[in-house]
């Protein structure tokens, strides 16, 4: 379903495996899916010159990142054939091995669950104003940029 | 004008704070980045974007002293 | 990492909510992930001339469909640049809004599990000798194919 | 030679059972197709492939005497 309204898709740290688990629960009862496609952005441990990332530390213009989701979820729906969609993207610290990112679409057809999944990660990635700061092991940072 | 300005991320880190009001008495975003550069310098050699009212304007788009946020490269996800 | 003995795939009824939390969980010790991407198969209540699927029942060629996964599994770490992939499929009754299907795939990068994961779930459909008996609510039945 | 063939989904309904041993004096995968419809007419209306030793073989394959499958359409997933 489409609402109309912006949700909030900001929660504060780690996104868990038990909440992921609870919301594939939760779309148990609707009978006409037949795919989900779920993505997860996960922290890496990456080695940048020598020291590494630690954790991620996300910082959000909040108000525009909503509405920017929210334009987002429309645009989907308007693409393509889903049942039902939820982006949840975390604020503050996520540690290496945690998951900051959680995009969920259900359809169904499985052909519309690949096309719209990966629609919807790459304008996140492009429009929603959010920011990361990479914290290394020694506490120093630098800021993320996306490719 | 009175223009209230949100700074996030890297820029936040920058002017060391996150939200400030400025006087202003130009016309376009363009005067508004030079205005900011003046004030902060180092804003010169970053790459930013500024967005009015939640959406990103372009410099040739008339300040109407809508909400104004400078933002830094995106790095959601 | 990529085994070399076909692993057994199958699982005996649905696929439930609390194994696909806990899979991801697993993975959050591995620090080199950024992206997982998951599929999930559920089973839908269709309408087929007035009669509505209460369950699908699997039954597979068990040795040659693990094979064949076992090859869909050492061609897509050839093709893409995966950490892991786990493929499970249930056998047996699976109720309308259950899982039968999950595959699983992670990557350093984002770009490369969307690609493979969809790869791997065509590869399934077409190559897995698996059949679907489509169980109605009067309990009348119909053999399902893949589309 | 005496073939053990597997049969699976709708084929098994059909055959009403899951494996047999047929004996089989011909050569090839069509002929064994031949033998199949001659015991089951139906299959003569239905789509189905055949597996020798876990590998879909073409019609002119040679019956080795390994693991033989009559698989309908596959619907896996």
């Amino acid at each position: 379903m489409s609402d109309k309204k912006p949700k909030n898709v900001f929660v504060e740290g780690p996104i868990t495996s038990e909440f992921i688990g609870n919301s594939i629960a939760k779309h148990q009862t609707k009978t006409s899916i037949g795919a989900h496609n779920i993505f997860l952005g996960q922290v890496r441990a990456d080695d940048i010159e020598g020291k590494v990332v630690s954790a991620i530390d996300y910082t959000a213009y909040e108000d525009m990142a909503n509405e920017k989701f929210h334009e987002i979820r429309e645009a989907t729906f308007d693409k393509f054939n889903l049942t039902c969609m939820h982006i949840y993207h975390s604020l503050g610290k996520v540690k290496v091995g945690e998951i900051c990112l959680f995009v969920f679409v259900s359809s169904p057809r499985r052909k519309e669950v690949f096309k719209a999944l990966e629609y919807v990660v790459e304008e996140i990635k492009a429009k929603a104003p959010v920011f990361g700061k990479e914290i290394f092991e020694d506490e120093t940072h630098q800021w993320k940029e996306n490719t | 004008m009175q223009l209230n300005i949100k700074y996030f991320g890297l820029i936040a880190e920058l002017t060391t704070c996150n939200e400030e009001t400025l006087e202003f008495s130009e016309a376009t975003i363009a005067d508004l980045k030079e205005v900011l550069v003046e004030k902060y310098p180092e804003l010169k050699t970053k790459d930013f974007q500024i967005a009015q009212n939640k959406e990103i304007v372009s410099s040739n788009a008339i300040v109407s002293g809508e909400e104004i946020a400078i933002l830094p490269p995106f790095s959601g996800g």
